[in-house]
């Protein structure tokens, strides 16, 4: 759709695809092995971009679907090494995200050797913790961006000059309450995208979207930033609503979530979110297209 | 909005509205008093919840241990505890915002008990968010909280228990946070929360430094308070910060062992300020219970109101910094604390504050001539759970209860 | 030694020269103040009891009623009820006398818990009379007092329910009288029981009169209190008994019927005030529930603490000159009030004060602009029993508890 | 023994009978009717006043043994109205005296009836009670006396009068506690005879005679009046040993309502009650032979 290039992969990701197909599923559940399985299924399907949520214990703004994938993943032992050994190991097309909250970022690095060898000279552990272990491996291991949502634009100093210094991407969230100066100043220093919460409330799949959505993506239409919507899609008929409201690609995890769990075998699984990555990209297109087409929708062309 | 490296604001996006016009509201009416805030809030807790609370001379333990040793009476205060001091302050702070509906979250019930009080006398409609096991083992309580108007949600997430409740309590005001005030029930979470908590708790210390100053005549060498999530011991504490002749102990749960088991997840004590390390845990940089990859452990105490794996970002710098001594002490000798202040002095203290009173067995000659230790609250609600964890042990303190052997 | 026709010393002879003891240390200590005895009872009520206690302007009640009602807030009081006067009064007078040991008697266990942490505070030991029946359905005051450290002795004759331990504490009474000092629990009892117990609840009415002075500026048009024994009645008219102008409501237990089955020599109420006829029982000349015959019949109250067939021999005087208007309202009325103080106010009143806060509900266009109602203890104590006769009625004021479903 | 003339039968069946013998059991346990046989047995053995407990639903001042003998006479339905008819149907040689509480004595003649018409004519009853109507029944029953355990002295000038004005005979407990002024001012109303409480605590069957009895018949030696002792009495010795001590009669109760409580059959009880009161009988008149032959006890003869 457009020819020129950009610094991130994230952005590029978007633009190039646009309307893109973000999604999300959370790293160890039920296992590695499975999510190698599918998020590969995922990008085979068209996702643009892939969020890989690697998963903490106290994940405060997740819906129960999401939570209920995190406690199994933990429960299997998903530990960051094992997160970034799989990482390694993916091969897709669409660039890869982390979505972790900011503890397990920071706590990265303060190892298990590092603490050992505190204990062994006597000394109390230091574990002044510090952001640079876990961008530094993200990095290493591929990963395209991070996405912290604990992690407000006023605390994210210190892991945003992390990211610039390694060359990822930190994504910021926009919610139904960011207004005024507030929404100036995350908009100005958005990286990869905009993710636009569609509405208040935690992450988990919707019957409908919401008015919220509307308001959000008119709220946002002055800004020059790719935008991409999330917290309640779960079919192509959301994603197609959604991008005719505006937005450069739709952001789906809780309903991808819901496939896994319920789904009697992985091969079941991998088949079935291969084909709703598809319809949920091909939702998207409608509402691309529909722009294209439908004059009462579409912006007054500029006087040439 | 943080105290050295401690503090600060890690929420979700769709939150720090909502905490920033807190923090607004916070500044204009509690440190400002603005509209007569603070006297109306100082009056409801004179006439509702019963302050000011004695500070009384325990005759038998200063005998015991030869030395001064006073009790401050928290556990006088209505409803049982120090908790309505905070839960009171944030309700009617709420009033004050235009804020139509209360939520709170609770484990064992008391900060879910002292809210739904506090806003039944406000009249505010209230939910309070608990864990399905927690409902289901802290029968009492949820009555109270229903006798008192609020909506009580169980959890069945999970282990269902304090830390389910905690998400969804969270979730519910992502959802809901322009016309709902979240009450927070210890001096942890994001600014302002600590300082604030801890504002509407510090009566406690400036009551103790006024009155011990009436009873003895000058300062005390030593205050003593149980931590938990801290805002007993930061409301004890916070008039003595400048004082630096009187020196300040919070005591945590040691609960069996101090050692942390990290492939089962789980500490078997909630000794934060003594064994853990800084990291982020529901909003705040705090000192925090964790494994080495920052997964939050399970922690463990007999006492369940101490039972948590953070603290207060303001205790963990006054512990960083030197001004606090982080101590702690483990089940039995908090279980020999309740015994003894019972048996010794008619008072039945809460498992929490029991704490404070095992160290003052332990440390007594460590502390001074002088000594005050805070009795957060009294311990009807936790009758069972000594007798429980009593029939287990063999403990020097404890009577018998075989009148009921026939 | 006597109101009136009310009163006297109706006991065996061989407690005469005990009650003449009481009397003379009563009039030296209590009335003549020797040795600081008051002093030190005032001091201890305020430093280990938590006095004064606060009067409170009920917001919501007031709106309701359209006059301005007030809360005498006794259940802040340590231990949860106005009994800590009492236990504390009688067990430092036991121990200025020279008495080595405090026995009292419990039916739900609300003066036996106050006796016990009397006890405790002031090193005395402590013995306490509970039928087997009351031992086994009010575990957690059993518990209570034997954390303080009294021995609970579980009484096995009969119904096994108060009337025996009273019977049962007479017996070690009788037996060692020289040596013990029997705490009793109410305004009730042989000569000086009913005066000295009055005097010890006295502080009650005492400080109502000063609080409400200085915040309506006047004294109130009327004055309501819940009847049992009368020892909160007592001690919160006694002040105002001379004051003219104030109406004074003893409210009893109307219980579910004011009607006596003299065959089954049961009354299904409390209301010995209302309905009772004069008589001597447990010492006293005073109004009781009896059969024609004299034997005594079993009352009923959905509070124990009401629960009894005999009154305080003043109190019947006061009602019979004129002075106290007694009155009653049934086991729904005092659900209600319960449900709606709670509610309403934040507060959960002990079932006992519900029945108070019932009356006003009842009667309030009677009462005039100014109204005092005594809360005279706490509720917790009652959760239990407030579900379960929920649990049967259709009361307007109660809340669902519907989330033990699952 | 004596050849004086007594105003009181009570006085004059102790003299007359000395060493006396006063047996307790309680109206209506199991049935008025067994207490008919009952009374009659023990006059046969050898009573010399027998007291007849109407029962009362609070008695303070009993022990167990009695407690629990009333409220058997109470589930029997035993009335005031009915003890009355028992008592003018029973034929002893022993004078009988009534042992009751005082709130039996006040509400007697509160009658139904009485409160009926009081209801009739909207009254609410009056009630103010009076101790006349059950004093003037008693006598009119052919009782000789009253005991009431919950009346002491300072109480019971209405009663005394009402007594007086019907020629029976109100009897004073003296226990171990009473001293000084008020043992003058007791014993100087002795009217009957003075009973002696043998130790402090309530009635009840003893294994031993207390110290206490030996203490008190000392210290009331001075006092010309019977004294009869009570409160523990079991056995034929007890009995020589209180005789021995200067006691004038003794009084037993509990261990006879012991006999009745734990007889297989009313004929049993008869029996066994018979024989107790003739071992108790002997028990006492051994005590006062042993007065009468052992020179150390005698008292020294004056001088011709």
């Amino acid at each position: 759709m457009s020819d020129a290039t950009y610094d991130s992969d994230v952005e590029a990701a978007i633009r190039e695809n646009h309307p893109a197909l973000i999604t999300y599923i959370t790293a160890g559940d039920p296992s590695l092995e499975d999510t190698k399985a599918y998020v590969e299924a995922l990008d085979r399907g068209g996702s643009d971009l892939i969020e890989l949520g690697l998963p903490f214990s106290e994940p405060i703004a997740e819906g129960q679907t999401i939570q209920a994938a995190i406690n199994r993943a933990l429960a299997a032992g998903t530990t960051p090494d094992g997160f970034f050994e799989l990482v390694e190991d993916l091969e897709t097309e669409a660039p890869l995200l982390v979505m972790t909250y900011y503890n397990m970022i920071l706590q990265y690095g303060d190892s298990e050797a590092q603490r050992a060898s505190e204990e062994a000279t006597g000394q109390r552990p230091r574990a002044k913790p510090d952001v640079r272990p876990f961008v530094e491996r993200a990095a290493e291991a591929g990963l395209s961006g991070i996405i912290v949502p604990d992690l407000p634009a006023e605390e994210s100093d210190p892991l945003r000059e992390a990211c610039d210094d390694n060359g990822l991407d930190l994504v910021f969230i926009i919610a139904p309450t960011t207004e005024g100066e507030r929404l100036d100043s995350i908009m100005s220093q958005v990286s990869g995208f905009a993710y636009v919460q569609a509405r208040l409330g935690t992450t988990g799949a919707r019957a409908n979207v919401s008015g919220a959505t509307h308001d959000s993506l008119a709220r946002l239409s002055e800004y020059d930033v790719p935008k991409a919507v999330g917290f309640g899609v779960s079919k192509g008929e959301h994603a197609t609503e959604i991008i005719e409201a505006g937005a450069d690609g739709v952001i789906v995890g809780s309903a991808l979530i819901d496939i896994i769990s319920s789904s009697e075998t992985p091969g079941d699984a991998v088949d079935a979110l291969e084909a709703k990555a598809a319809e949920l990209k091909r939702g998207a297109r409608r509402g691309a297209d529909s722009l294209t087409v439908d004059p009462e929708e579409r912006p007054e062309p500029e006087q040439p | 909005g943080s105290f050295g490296d401690y503090g600060g604001q890690y929420v979700p996006e769709a939150l720090m509205p909502a905490l920033q016009e807190l923090e607004d509201a916070y500044e204009r009416y509690v440190l400002e008093n603005e509209d007569g805030f603070l006297d109306e809030f100082r009056e409801r807790m004179r006439d509702f919840g019963g302050r000011p609370t004695p500070l009384q001379r325990a005759d038998r333990l200063s005998e015991r241990y030869d030395r001064e040793v006073y009790l401050k009476r928290e556990d006088l205060l209505h409803g049982g505890a120090h908790k309505l001091n905070n839960a009171l302050g944030q309700v009617l702070l709420a009033k004050y915002m235009g804020k139509e509906r209360i939520i709170a979250e609770t484990g064992a019930g008391q900060h879910g008990t002292a809210t739904a009080m506090a806003a039944a006398h406000l009249d505010m409609p209230c939910e309070i968010y608990m864990g399905r096991t927690d409902v289901n083992r802290q029968r009492p309580n949820v009555y109270r909280m229903r006798m008192n108007g609020a909506e009580v949600n169980p959890v069945e997430a999970g282990s269902a228990t304090l830390k389910e409740a905690i998400n969804e309590t969270m979730r519910d005001w992502a959802t809901t946070v322009e016309r709902t005030h979240y009450v927070i029930g210890s001096v942890v979470g994001p600014h302002p929360f600590p300082q604030m908590v801890r504002d509407f708790q510090a009566v406690i210390g400036e009551e103790i430094r006024d009155q011990i100053q009436e009873r003895a005549g000058r300062l005390p060498d030593s205050v003593v308070a149980c931590a938990g999530g801290g805002s007993n011991t930061m409301g004890t504490f916070h008039a003595f910060v400048p004082d630096e002749t009187v020196d300040l102990y919070a005591v945590e749960a040691g609960g069996s062992s101090l050692e942390i088991d990290e492939d089962a997840g789980l500490a078997p004590n909630s000794a934060t300020l003594s064994t853990g390390t800084d990291g982020v845990l529901h909003g705040a940089m705090t000192k925090l219970l964790q494994g080495g990859d920052g997964q939050i452990v399970e922690s463990h105490s007999v006492s369940a109101g101490l039972d948590y794996a953070g603290v207060g970002p303001e205790l963990s710098h006054l512990v960083e910094t030197g001004r606090v001594t982080p101590t702690n002490v483990d089940d039995d000798a908090a279980l020999n604390g309740f015994h003894r202040l019972s048996r010794l002095e008619g008072i039945i203290p809460a498992l929490e504050s029991s704490h404070a009173l095992g160290y003052l067995e332990e440390e007594h000659e460590e502390l001074g001539d002088l000594v005050v230790v805070n009795v957060s609250g009294r311990g009807d609600k936790d009758l069972e759970t000594v007798l429980e964890e009593t029939e287990k042990r063999d403990l020097e303190a404890a009577p018998d209860v075989e009148v009921f052997d026939q």
